[in-house]
């Protein structure tokens, strides 16, 4: 297929394609951080995961409209309030949901899964009542759209770019809240072993909410990101959650790397498929990819060996 | 080169060796059972012993080494072929069956109808019945038969939990902790009771009671971060300076 | 207490169960429902047999699948295939490029039937298909998954997975399957007019048989040794490992069986309502099927079919009155089974119901299902 | 639905001005035929048992308002409530006002069969207005034929369809895509294509059509990629380096649902500006409708081929928009289906009329010939093949969210449900 084009064409095209498997590999990060960690420490399985995203996703369109009515002259900047208050809002329901519901049902992983999936039904449903069945259109300052050229030929998005910066940022900040501090190893000896943690004094219901929180309210800052490349309505949330789930489990439950290692190879081999085969067929042998992977190696690809 | 066939033992490791992320937890291990011995594991936390017992009955895969069993290679065999090639395995923790009865916890365990449709179409036949009181006459549990499990006493489930294996008349009986958490008296029985068993097989047992260990041990294996440390009887083994050194030295 | 020495395949108060369930619908149903009703508590007897197979996945063996769907779905399209071919007789799509062949292959330029369709031509290999390729399929995914030990939470969203794979492949290849509007227009079986109100009825009562069938089953194998067998593993299963079992066999098993049942109740499907599409071999409808058997009582056998029968009714009553509560109503019990009810109407039943109307009624009262302890 | 769903003014002061709204573009746009009920006994016009008392006769609504077709559908819902309500402000059908029974499809196809067998068995309504998908259409068709109902089926679709029972008020596929394709040759001299679209029936049978009419009957013209992503994909970047590769003069996108807005915000992200037509981006999946949740400034320059844009100039369509705003709300928006639904009851009323009866079968055979000049599209007519002639429209979105219409064919274009060679 590459015969007619002059190398410096296909140059062009295998940058570009290389920076758009990067996107996709950002956007997978973004999408799967907030499940890794409540997934991975806590062991939640958070069907819901995709609704507080669209959470943040409203909470910026709420915002994008009021500075367009009240502060225009701030309009370039909205976005970054808007990330932040996705994670707070984001974050303050996911710690109502955990004091509400999942603090119950900490050793009842399967029930997590099914009462979190009412959850997601329900938030639909608000959203569908608050915000309209329609999509919302949310307003980006012009400034994150369009793109860069960097030769002739080579055009980066900048939204991409955005994207990309994010996700190395949240990665930094969960792997230093994680594997730095002191809050990080609370939670992970809390993983390790609940009633040790407890009988150290550990508070774990706090850590527990906290972790619960900090996981809901990055899921809201990748919604918020998300309006500038995906739609934003009430049942955008469920396209996201298989992908985001095979993520943390290919890449090994409790492992950020692994995380971020299976976010990348699943995205690479997505871009890549999707560049030589139709759109569903990629998708299709992407995702059977996986699984078979999956069935050979169940721990994951990062997984520790451990002593059971 | 392991003689798989040697009728002098019952088990035999050699070079057992298993390591995690680089950690070796068992080191290069051998040891040898024989016909009717009463092997007692002790050492410290940490030393290795419920490795061991782990590698021989398949629940880990072993790095290097062999472990021999009746001409059985185990390391070859999935945990299940390794009970019916005649190994039974109690855990540390006491695990039964804690949502049925005594009664249908032995009977689990009944050394038959073990495949998909044996089980589908086993049949509660006399023999069975009478198998199982007998069992349950042998572990103290004849009263307790129609009881859920969940409302034994610790010690009880402990009971349970080795008539579940006696039912299945191991040649190689492995007991992680067989007395932990019991009462004196029930001590004294379980002595007892593992006296009895030891008649007619070999067993293996881990445990810290020092005491216990002189009513039952025919030979004792000292474990010292996944080595042997020493080996003997329990006189030969309380003298060794390098188990006195790592019991009460630094 | 259950006498332990006994090990009967029913006892009396199950038997009363059983007669109760079959009553309802036998004789209430048919008696007190229009046809257009009565044809509804058809179609929605059809999920029962997914929810019964679930109670013994899920609620005993402890393995919950969310990919249900997709055998319900292969079940179902192996019946509309041959139906299909019977609807797709050259006199009736003579004015096809390519009359004999469906009409969807047509719109797509298909000049001859697959290879693989052809088999679908025969009623009896269609029936054995309809148990076999799904069985199969879950066979597959059994061994793959349960040898290597893949349980629980993986279990559930790798087969959440398999049912986002298959409704993608069903959709992209729409000259094969019809795509996303499915396999439509199913008219006749044998020449029989299934259409009619007469043939819907008949097949409410099939249903109902076989759903008897499958229940009947499904109590032999909880009563087996087998059932105690998967309680025991679900909470110890390394236990039931070291006591010499192959773990990994029953759970496939048992898979299996809850498969070939979601695709008994996809064939009936296909046959009450007429049609089937991707939409039921999807992600939401196979997490739909796992609230039916919640609600009844995941460890009820009886549960799941009374379960299934609210949860349906509730969603066309809710839904024809208060579209959006509906929703709002479906998420709530979601929660409220896990976290209030978790034995669901089986639980409420033999802890609030039953023991009252035992003081109403003494010595004479019927439960559908006891909880299971044995 | 709540919010979209309400009539804005509907409690309020102005149901009055609805209804004023209603009857004064009646009077000035339908020729108002004032039939008094007693000219038309029930018995004699209705010899089939539908729910039609002296005063009053009851239809259907079938619809998503829950699920992911809610979104699409609540326009399609509103236009006909709107249209319904006009009707009787005029004095209804046969002297008698339609009541309506609003049933939910719920975006799931066995519900929609369900539903509509409820509405013809349990309700006998005289007609159906509704269904939005192909999927929800096929799953209703046998029911449909079954008891003979008739449905008036307001979706743009792929065509290959022609039931007795339905009247389709949208555009099957030939009717959307010939005159666009030509036009965009003819005054844009595009020669090359890349046709893409969302994996299921409609769009691959579209862009069937489309491949074959650009490869035989538009001189020098050839496709250079042809793709399809499943139903709510979200990333496009590699087909958009596809594209870049494959330098297509235009881009025939046939994109749906969320996936749309993920399309044309990375188009637009990835430098791809369409006010520059390099390349030209031609669509009949986006209205006025799917432009609110793209946001119009993604969209700006991109064409769509439709028969109606809200901007259309004339008469009928000032008041259509007036009346449709005044009921529910000045935010809205209307899109091409939106006002295919709105011709539902209007096109029902006249054959009736016509007929003079609500019998399924006179109502049938007088449907073909049916006129309406007062349709916010224009004149249409419903052809034999119970599809409508309409005008084919090509409009060029603008920032604001709203379509220039820049092209309309200058004769009805004839409904052709199975196209020869294009098949």
């Amino acid at each position: 297929m590459f015969s007619d084009y002059s190398m410096s064409e296909l140059t062009a095209i295998f940058a570009m394609q290389g920076f758009a498997g990067l996107i996709l590999f950002s956007v997978f990060v973004l999408m799967a951080l907030g499940l890794a960690i409540i997934f991975g420490q806590m062991g939640v399985i958070n069907m819901a995961h995709g609704e507080f995203m669209i959470l943040g996703a409203y909470v910026t369109y709420l915002l994008s409209n009021f500075f367009e009515a009240y502060l225009p002259a701030l309009f370039s900047i909205y976005f970054f309030i808007a990330m932040a208050l996705a994670f707070v809002v984001s974050g303050a329901l996911g710690m109502f949901v955990e004091w509400a519901m999942i603090r119950h049902l900490y050793k009842r992983p399967l029930d997590t899964l099914l009462a979190t999936w009412g959850l997601s039904l329900i938030l639909q449903q608000v959203y569908r009542s608050v915000f309209g069945a329609r999509e919302v259109g949310v307003t980006i300052p012009d400034w994150m759209i369009g793109s860069l050229p960097l030769t002739d030929m080579i055009e980066i998005p900048i939204n991409g770019i955005f994207v990309m910066v994010l996700a190395v940022g949240i990665s930094v900040a969960v792997y230093v809240m994680m594997y730095r501090s002191r809050w990080g190893q609370q939670v992970r000896a809390i993983n390790n072993n609940r009633v040790m943690a407890d009988a150290v004094g550990i508070n774990t219901a706090w850590t527990d909410r906290m972790t619960f929180a900090i996981g809901c309210g990055v899921a809201g800052v990748a919604g918020s990101a998300f309006t500038m490349i995906g739609s934003t309505g009430p049942t955008a949330g469920q396209l996201y959650i298989v992908d985001t789930f095979l993520v943390v489990v290919f890449g090994g439950a409790g492992s950020l790397l692994g995380t971020i290692a299976s976010a990348f190879s699943i995205s690479q081999a997505q871009s890549i498929l999707e560049f030589f085969l139709s759109g569903s067929m990629a998708k299709v042998l992407t995702l059977l990819t996986v699984v078979g992977i999956l069935m050979l190696r169940p721990q994951g690809l990062f997984a520790m060996k451990l002593r059971k | 080169m392991l003689d798989y066939n040697n009728p002098n033992f019952v088990l035999m490791v050699e070079g057992l060796t298993v390591s995690f992320d680089g950690f070796k937890a068992v080191n290069d291990l051998s040891f040898y059972v024989e016909p009717n011995e009463c092997r007692v594991i002790i050492g410290p936390n940490g030393a290795g012993k419920t490795t061991v017992l782990d590698l021989i009955c398949g629940r880990t895969k072993a790095t290097a080494g062999a472990v021999a069993f009746k001409g059985h290679d185990l390391l070859k065999m999935r945990e299940d072929q390794i009970v019916h090639a005649g190994v039974g395995r109690k855990f540390q923790t006491p695990s039964v069956y804690e949502d049925l009865s005594v009664f249908a916890n032995l009977e689990l365990s009944y050394p038959k109808g073990h495949g998909v449709f044996g089980a589908l179409f086993f049949r509660r036949d006399q023999a069975v019945r009478e198998r199982i009181e007998e069992i349950a006459e042998m572990i103290f549990l004849k009263d307790h038969l129609a009881q859920k499990a969940a409302f034994l006493s610790h010690g009880q489930k402990q009971w349970l939990e080795i008539g579940m294996l006696l039912i299945q008349d191991p040649e190689l009986l492995m007991l992680d902790e067989p007395v932990a958490g019991m009462s004196v008296a029930e001590r004294k029985k379980t002595a007892e009771l593992l006296n009895r068993i030891i008649a007619d097989r070999s067993v293996i047992v881990i445990e810290h009671d020092m005491g216990f260990v002189e009513d039952i041990a025919t030979r004792v294996t000292v474990l010292h971060q996944g080595k042997v440390l020493s080996e003997g009887s329990m006189d030969r083994v309380q003298n060794d300076p390098k188990v006195i050194e790592v019991y009460l030295g630094h | 207490m259950i006498n332990p020495f006994t090990h009967k395949y029913m006892n009396g108060r199950e038997a009363l169960g059983f007669a109760i369930l079959a009553a309802i619908i036998f004789v209430l149903f048919p008696l007190v429902l229009e046809p257009f009703r009565l044809n509804l508590f058809g179609k929605y007897l059809t999920y029962a047999f997914v929810a019964v197979g679930l109670v013994l996945c899920w609620g005993v063996g402890g393995i919950l699948s969310l990919g249900q769907g997709v055998f319900f779905g292969l079940g179902g399209y192996c019946m509309a295939m041959f139906l299909k071919l019977e609807a797709s007789s050259p006199e009736n799509t003579a004015i096809q490029s390519t009359p004999g062949i469906p009409d969807f292959m047509d719109w797509n330029q298909l000049t001859a039937l697959p290879w693989w369709w052809e088999p679908f031509n025969s009623f009896a290999f269609t029936i054995f298909a309809v148990v076999a390729v799904p069985v199969v399929f879950a066979f597959v995914i059994g061994v793959a998954m349960f040898r290597r030990r893949v349980g629980g939470v993986y279990f559930a969203i790798i087969t959440q997975a398999i049912a986002a794979i298959l409704t993608i492949l069903i959709i992209g290849q729409q000259g094969f399957t019809g795509g996303v509007n499915g396999i439509t227009d199913l008219r006749t079986l044998h020449g029989w007019d299934i259409r009619t109100d007469e043939a819907k009825t008949t097949l409410y009562f099939v249903n109902g048989v076989l759903l008897f069938a499958v229940l009947f089953a499904a109590q032999f194998v909880r009563k087996s040794k087998l059932g105690r067998l998967l309680i025991a593993m679900r909470d110890q299963e390394d236990r039931v490992r070291f006591s010499g079992y192959d773990v990994a066999n029953f759970k496939i098993f048992v898979f299996c069986l809850g498969a070939a049942f979601a695709a008994i109740g996809g064939a009936m499907f296909t046959l009450q309502v007429g049609f089937m599409s991707p939409s039921f071999v999807g992600i939401v409808p196979s997490i739909e099927m796992v609230i039916f058997a919640a609600v009844g009582g995941r460890l009820s056998i009886l549960g799941a079919v009374y379960g299934t029968l609210l949860v349906n009714w509730a969603k066309t009553t809710f839904s024809e009155s208060f579209p959006e509560l509906w929703l709002l109503g479906l998420g709530a019990l979601f929660i409220a089974v896990v976290m209030a009810f978790p034995n669901g109407l089986a639980g409420v039943w033999a802890e609030q119901v039953a023991p009252r109307l035992r003081k109403l009624w003494p010595g004479n009262a019927a439960a559908p299902e006891n909880t299971p302890a044995e | 639905m709540s919010e979209n769903e309400k009539p804005k003014n509907y409690a309020g002061m102005s149901r009055r001005a609805v209804l004023a709204g209603g009857a004064a573009l009646s009077a000035s746009l339908f020729t108002p035929k004032f039939l008094r009920a007693q000219d038309f006994p029930t018995a004699e016009i209705n010899t089939t048992g539908l729910a039609v008392t002296d005063d009053t006769v009851t239809i259907g609504i079938l619809h998503s308002v829950t699920g992911t077709m809610a979104i699409s559908e609540t326009g399609s819902v509103q236009a006909e409530k709107l249209a319904i309500e006009q009707i009787n402000a005029q004095g209804g059908i046969l002297g008698r006002k339609i009541e309506y029974i609003q049933e939910d499809g719920a975006s799931d196809w066995p519900t929609f069969a369900e539903k509509a067998k409820k509405l013809l068995v349990n309700d006998k309504v005289a007609s159906v207005m509704g269904c939005w998908t192909s999927a929800s259409r096929k799953a209703v068709l046998p029911v449909f034929e079954q008891y003979n109902g008739f449905l008036y089926y307001p979706t743009f679709y792929e065509g290959l369809e022609e039931s007795p029972n339905v009247i389709y008020t949208g555009q099957e596929a030939t009717q959307q895509i010939i005159a666009g394709l030509d036009w965009v040759n003819q005054t844009k001299g595009a020669k090359s294509f890349y046709l893409l679209g969302s994996d299921y029936i409609w769009p691959r049978t579209s862009n069937k059509i489309a491949r074959k009419h650009i490869e035989n009957f538009m001189d020098g013209c050839k496709v250079v990629g042809e793709e399809y992503y499943p139903l709510g994909h979200t990333q496009f970047n590699s087909v958009i380096n596809k594209i870049r590769l494959k330098k297509p003069d235009v881009i025939y996108a046939i994109v749906v649902g969320g996936s749309n807005v993920a399309f044309y915000k990375q188009l637009k992200a990835a430098g791809i500006d369409m006010t520059k037509e390099s390349p030209i981006l031609l669509t009949i999946s986006v209205t006025e409708d799917e432009i609110r949740g793209i946001g119009g400034e993604n969209i700006e320059g991109a064409y769509a081929c439709m028969k109606y844009f809200q901007s259309l100039d004339n008469p009928n369509n000032e008041a259509f928009v007036s009346a449709f705003k005044e009921m529910w709300g000045d935010d809205m928006v209307i899109g091409d289906v939106t006002q295919a639904a709105y011709l539902g009851p209007w096109l029902w009323k006249a054959a009736v009329e016509k007929a003079g009866s609500f019998d399924v079968d006179k109502v049938r055979a007088a449907s073909p010939e049916i006129e309406l000049t007062s349709a916010p599209e224009g004149y249409v007519k419903v052809h034999e093949n119970h599809h409508l002639w309409s005008k084919t429209r090509v409009g060029r979105a603008q920032a604001d969210g709203q379509y220039e219409v820049v092209y309309e064919t200058a004769d009805l274009v004839e409904p052709d449900p199975f196209p020869e060679g294009y098949q």
